[in-house]
């Protein structure tokens, strides 16, 4: 009977893991998160020791699929730069990423009474690859080709007229919300002295964490969970939390299943040894 | 004229990039940006390649009757038509995004989303306490879904002990395995080169179409 | 042009190193590392060419496999499948997937099995016609070839991971290897490919993605041994002897760690090896 | 015709149309596959063709004059004669040769570079335990990629097989993080679906 355990069809599987990710998001538990230490604590500081007025890059390096994932990020950490008065000047190296993105940023800065132009710009998609970028560093309205988003000219966007460069003069950070490549790459290898924190989908994060150890990122966002304590850490609960109950089900639910698949071999390979006596 | 001028321009050009990059009189006359441009060119009016190879493909397909030659005809339809209303009309047309969000964005979010189910069947088979490696990686695996989620904090409190399990999940992130990712990449830093220098070298000349 | 020319000279940084080179972290110090591993590899190749015995590689995971497969393959009728997405013609990864390419298609032909290619990038498919197309001559069946089989699905990753999932499952590959640098595609593929019994080998460097590949394949090739298991298929000594080259290149890194760790140890203001380094 | 409400319906037709496959594969899932590989593959050139042939032709060549670019379209036209009759077929090798010689040149000039980072970061500070953990985790790992050492001695064993424990746990938890991620993308599905398409439920 046991040894069946390690036998269960897939579509069973399938079930309870749709199960247990539709049961949290209809009612909602709320358990609470807490933060870690070596990987949000850093980022969230770094933001929060900002002055008014500065400028951050945020590199939109991602594409619908890691919408879940990324856009919290995205959106908490508008909110704590809004709070701090940190400008922003949004970019993309993805170009799916920046259009998909447009709207849910702008109906965010909206939210947090920013003015577009003055507190924050989208430069949009910039194509060319990391030679652009490169270009941008000493031109920044050439690279970027002067115009923003929706084609308007960087002459009529009073923000604009304070950045001349990607240097470290100009930008006191380069946020790279990345699940791929080109992403936090471009930054690491030809911007090093701009500082670079990055949120990176959940299974980057392993690979990404020895650039924290030699600082070339300050800070780091792990997947929704990194989401989550942003939320927390700046004290506005949002859907990263929310969804977190549906994470911590599913997660019990495999570990259950790698339980139960385990005793199922172990009992099966006792009998068959059994049987070959 | 077949074989051994490309395979000799092959190690011509890597030693022109080579030094293009090297040298600071030649990126001050901005060589590196000209020649990148020149493979974009290059790269760029081989555009039709890919639709030459599915039309020739589901061609033969649609010719011999294969199976699923219906759905090579839908295909051949599909691509031909949305090809050219995005040439004609620009991939910002109206129409053309309308069915780029309505079928490719949802149809790749869902199948990179059945990942996660795929991830629990595989991790059901494969994490079985075959071999003290396998027993290894599971541990770590299930150690570190538990210390992600909420609940792992009810288990063993961060604010506790050695930072709890997710203390231990960092230290392990931290020390032994970022050590380890850095190993694999010094490891692969030199396969790499070894790759490149056997078809530097002249001795891997197999993309030529010659045997070694 | 010239416009392009005034940019580059605006933004040229700082004095050049040693009069002529970039004046960037690591430029000498990687001038030499490649310099180094060319001569390092030449001499290799020689010592190889002229006979000299060197020393025995040993073996990874699953190439031993690989003919065995082949002919399960062929037994029980059904193809072999060799993918890889995300490579373009001038990566590396394309340079080893070709080793691995021409060593299939070579035993497919001789057994007379049919062999699928898929490929992402519509340079290396074609790229990829030759390889194989050489492979079935070289066997002595280049009427075998069929051309149809050396298949482009355009390298979007999921539009790429729908058609090779259903081509998985229609086609029954009894054999699948997975070459190349992968990406969140790997569990899904290497998953399919198990559900229908598939014997699988992935290579792969993106250490992100190989728990994935352990936990669905047969045989898993870790980091540097994707490009090894490539020039070891070819089990000719010329090629092998890059293998050696490397493998002294990673022992001068543990002497120069080493060298690194005296220093530090000696003085850890002074920091020579780390500035070496980056010189 | 082409509403914002009938592109949700499509999609979410589309989304159940793939998820169709975890339980076999089908005619839905068939169509939807053969519909986004032609899709995808039309993007592409339609991507190539906006972004990089059109204002190559118009910009560089016809406009500033750059007309060393025509050399390189005449080679890469060469790609085609792939597909031609056997005879021209060696002339694709042409700007293979030359793609390829880039690549390499590239990486020999740049990969060095972020590597030598990586390595003096492994000794560029010891004052910690965990500093010499690490050391040693690295040197082990590197030992266990040099495949010309005899794994015969005692010693080598034991290196080796710490080695692969050490790897194992790297992937252990690489495997466990990813986890999160890939149920986030689903929830993402879950709720387009529950969400914009049926409104059962509002987050």
């Amino acid at each position: 009977m046991w040894e069946k355990l390690a036998n269960i069809d897939n579509r069973i599987l399938y079930l309870f893991v749709v199960l247990c990710l539709i049961i949290p998001i209809i009612k909602p538990i709320g358990m609470p998160v807490s933060i870690n230490e070596d990987l949000t604590l850093p980022f969230y500081e770094f933001i929060d020791s900002l002055s008014e007025g500065d400028i951050v890059l945020f590199d939109i390096a991602y594409s619908a699929s890691n919408d879940t994932e990324l856009t919290p990020m995205v959106k908490a950490v508008m909110e704590h730069c809004a709070k701090k008065g940190v400008k922003i000047v949004v970019a993309g190296q993805w170009e799916s990423g920046i259009y998909f993105t447009e709207s849910i940023i702008e109906k965010k800065a909206e939210e947090l009474g920013l003015i577009y132009g003055e507190d924050w710009v989208n430069i949009g998609f910039k194509a060319g690859e990391t030679a652009t970028w490169r270009l941008m560093r000493t031109k920044f309205w050439e690279g970027a080709m002067g115009r923003d988003i929706n084609d308007v000219s960087f002459e009529d966007l009073p923000l604009m007229h304070r950045i001349q460069g990607l240097d470290p003069e100009t930008f006191a950070a380069i946020i790279c919300f990345t699940s791929g490549s080109p992403g936090d790459g471009t930054w690491i290898t030809y911007f090093p002295d701009i500082p670079l924190l990055t949120g990176q989908v959940s299974v980057q994060v392993a690979s990404r964490i020895r650039y924290l150890q030699t600082g070339q990122m300050k800070g780091l966002l792990a997947g929704m969970r990194g989401a989550a304590e942003y939320e927390q850490l700046i004290g506005h609960l949002d859907v990263a939390t929310k969804l977190m109950d549906a994470q911590t089900l599913s997660h019990l639910l495999v570990i259950l299943f790698i339980i139960l698949g385990n005793i199922g071999y172990l009992v099966g390979k006792r009998q068959n040894a059994h049987a070959g006596y | 004229m077949k074989q051994q001028v490309p395979a000799i321009l092959t190690t011509v050009m890597a030693i022109i990039m080579f030094l293009v990059i090297m040298l600071q009189p030649l990126q001050e006359m901005g060589a590196e940006a000209s020649i990148n441009r020149w493979f974009q060119m290059m790269g760029t009016v081989a555009l039709f390649m890919g639709i030459w190879n599915l039309t020739r493909m589901h061609m033969s397909t649609i010719k011999k009757k294969r199976t699923n030659w219906l759905f090579s005809i839908w295909l051949l339809i599909v691509m031909y038509g949305y090809m050219i209303l995005g040439m004609t009309q620009g991939n910002q047309n109206t129409i053309y995004r309308w069915f780029y969000d309505a079928l490719i964005v949802p149809i790749s979010s869902t199948m990179f989303a059945t990942v996660a189910f795929y991830i629990v069947s595989g991790a059901y088979r494969a994490f079985r306490v075959r071999n003290s490696e396998a027993a290894i990686m599971m541990i770590c695996a299930v150690w570190v879904m538990l210390a992600n989620v909420p609940i792992g904090d009810f288990i063993w409190s961060s604010q506790g002990w050695l930072g709890g399990m997710q203390g231990v999940a960092n230290w392990l992130a931290n020390v032994p395995n970022s050590a380890v990712s850095r190993a694999i990449s010094v490891g692969t830093f030199f396969g790499a080169m070894a790759t490149q220098l056997r078809i530097f070298l002249g001795i891997e000349r197999r993309h030529l179409g010659m045997s070694n | 042009m010239l416009q392009t020319l005034i940019l580059a000279a605006e933004s040229a940084p700082k004095e050049p190193k040693l009069g002529i080179f970039v004046n960037v972290d690591g430029a000498i110090s990687g001038l030499i590392v490649s310099i180094f591993l060319m001569i390092l590899t030449y001499v290799m190749i020689n010592l190889a060419r002229s006979g000299r015995p060197l020393p025995e590689i040993r073996k990874l995971p699953g190439l031993d496999s690989i003919d065995e497969s082949i002919g399960r393959a062929t037994e029980m009728g059904r193809p072999v499948l060799l993918a890889n997405r995300s490579d373009g013609v001038s990566s590396v990864h394309s340079f080893a997937l070709w080793g691995y390419l021409s060593y299939v298609a070579n035993i497919c032909a001789m057994y007379d099995t049919r062999l699928i290619n898929v490929a992402g990038s519509y340079l290396s498919v074609a790229v990829n016609e030759e390889v194989i197309r050489q492979a079935y001559l070289q066997a002595g069946r280049p009427d075998a070839f069929n051309p149809d089989d050396v298949r482009y699905i355009p390298g979007d990753q999921w539009p790429w991971t729908a058609a090779v999932a259903g081509l998985v499952r229609r086609e029954q590959p009894a054999t699948t290897m997975w070459i190349g640098y992968w990406y969140a595609e790997s569990m899904l593929l290497a998953e399919v490919a198990a559900q229908i019994g598939s014997i699988q080998i992935a290579a792969t460097t993106n250490t992100a993605q190989i728990p994935f590949f352990i936990a669905a394949c047969d045989y898993v090739l870790i980091g540097e041994e994707e490009y090894a298991a490539s020039a070891y298929l070819s089990k000719e000594p010329v090629l092998t002897a890059t293998i050696v080259a490397a493998d002294i290149g990673k022992l001068v890194v543990l002497g120069v760690v080493l060298l690194g760790v005296i220093g530090q140890l000696i003085n850890p203001e002074a920091n020579f090896m780390v500035k070496a380094l980056k010189f | 015709m082409l509403t914002p409400e009938l592109q949700v319906w499509v999609a979410a037709i589309a989304t159940l149309g793939i998820f169709s496959f975890l339980l076999k594969e089908n005619p839905v899932y068939r169509f939807f596959e053969y519909t986004v590989v032609g899709m995808a593959a039309a993007h592409s050139v339609v991507m190539e063709w906006d972004n990089y042939t059109k204002p190559f032709f118009r910009d560089y060549v016809i406009k500033e004059g750059q007309y060393y670019l025509l050399t390189a379209a005449v080679i890469g036209l060469l790609y085609y004669t792939r597909y031609m009759k056997p005879e021209v077929q060696w002339l694709s090798r042409y700007p293979i040769a030359l793609s390829v010689g880039s690549g390499i040149g590239y990486s020999l000039a740049y990969d060095p570079r972020p590597f030598l980072v990586q390595l003096r970061g492994t000794f560029s500070n010891l004052t910690h335990i965990n500093n010499w953990i690490y050391l040693a985790v690295f040197c082990l790992v590197v030992l266990y990629f040099i495949f010309t050492l005899g794994k015969e001695k005692p010693a080598m064993q034991v290196a080796s097989k710490s080695a692969r424990y050490a790897m194992m746990i790297y992937f252990g938890i690489a495997f466990g993080n990813t986890v999160q991620g890939r149920f986030s993308l689903l929830l993402g599905r879950l709720t387009f679906l529950l969400q914009d398409w049926l409104h059962v439920i509002t987050l």
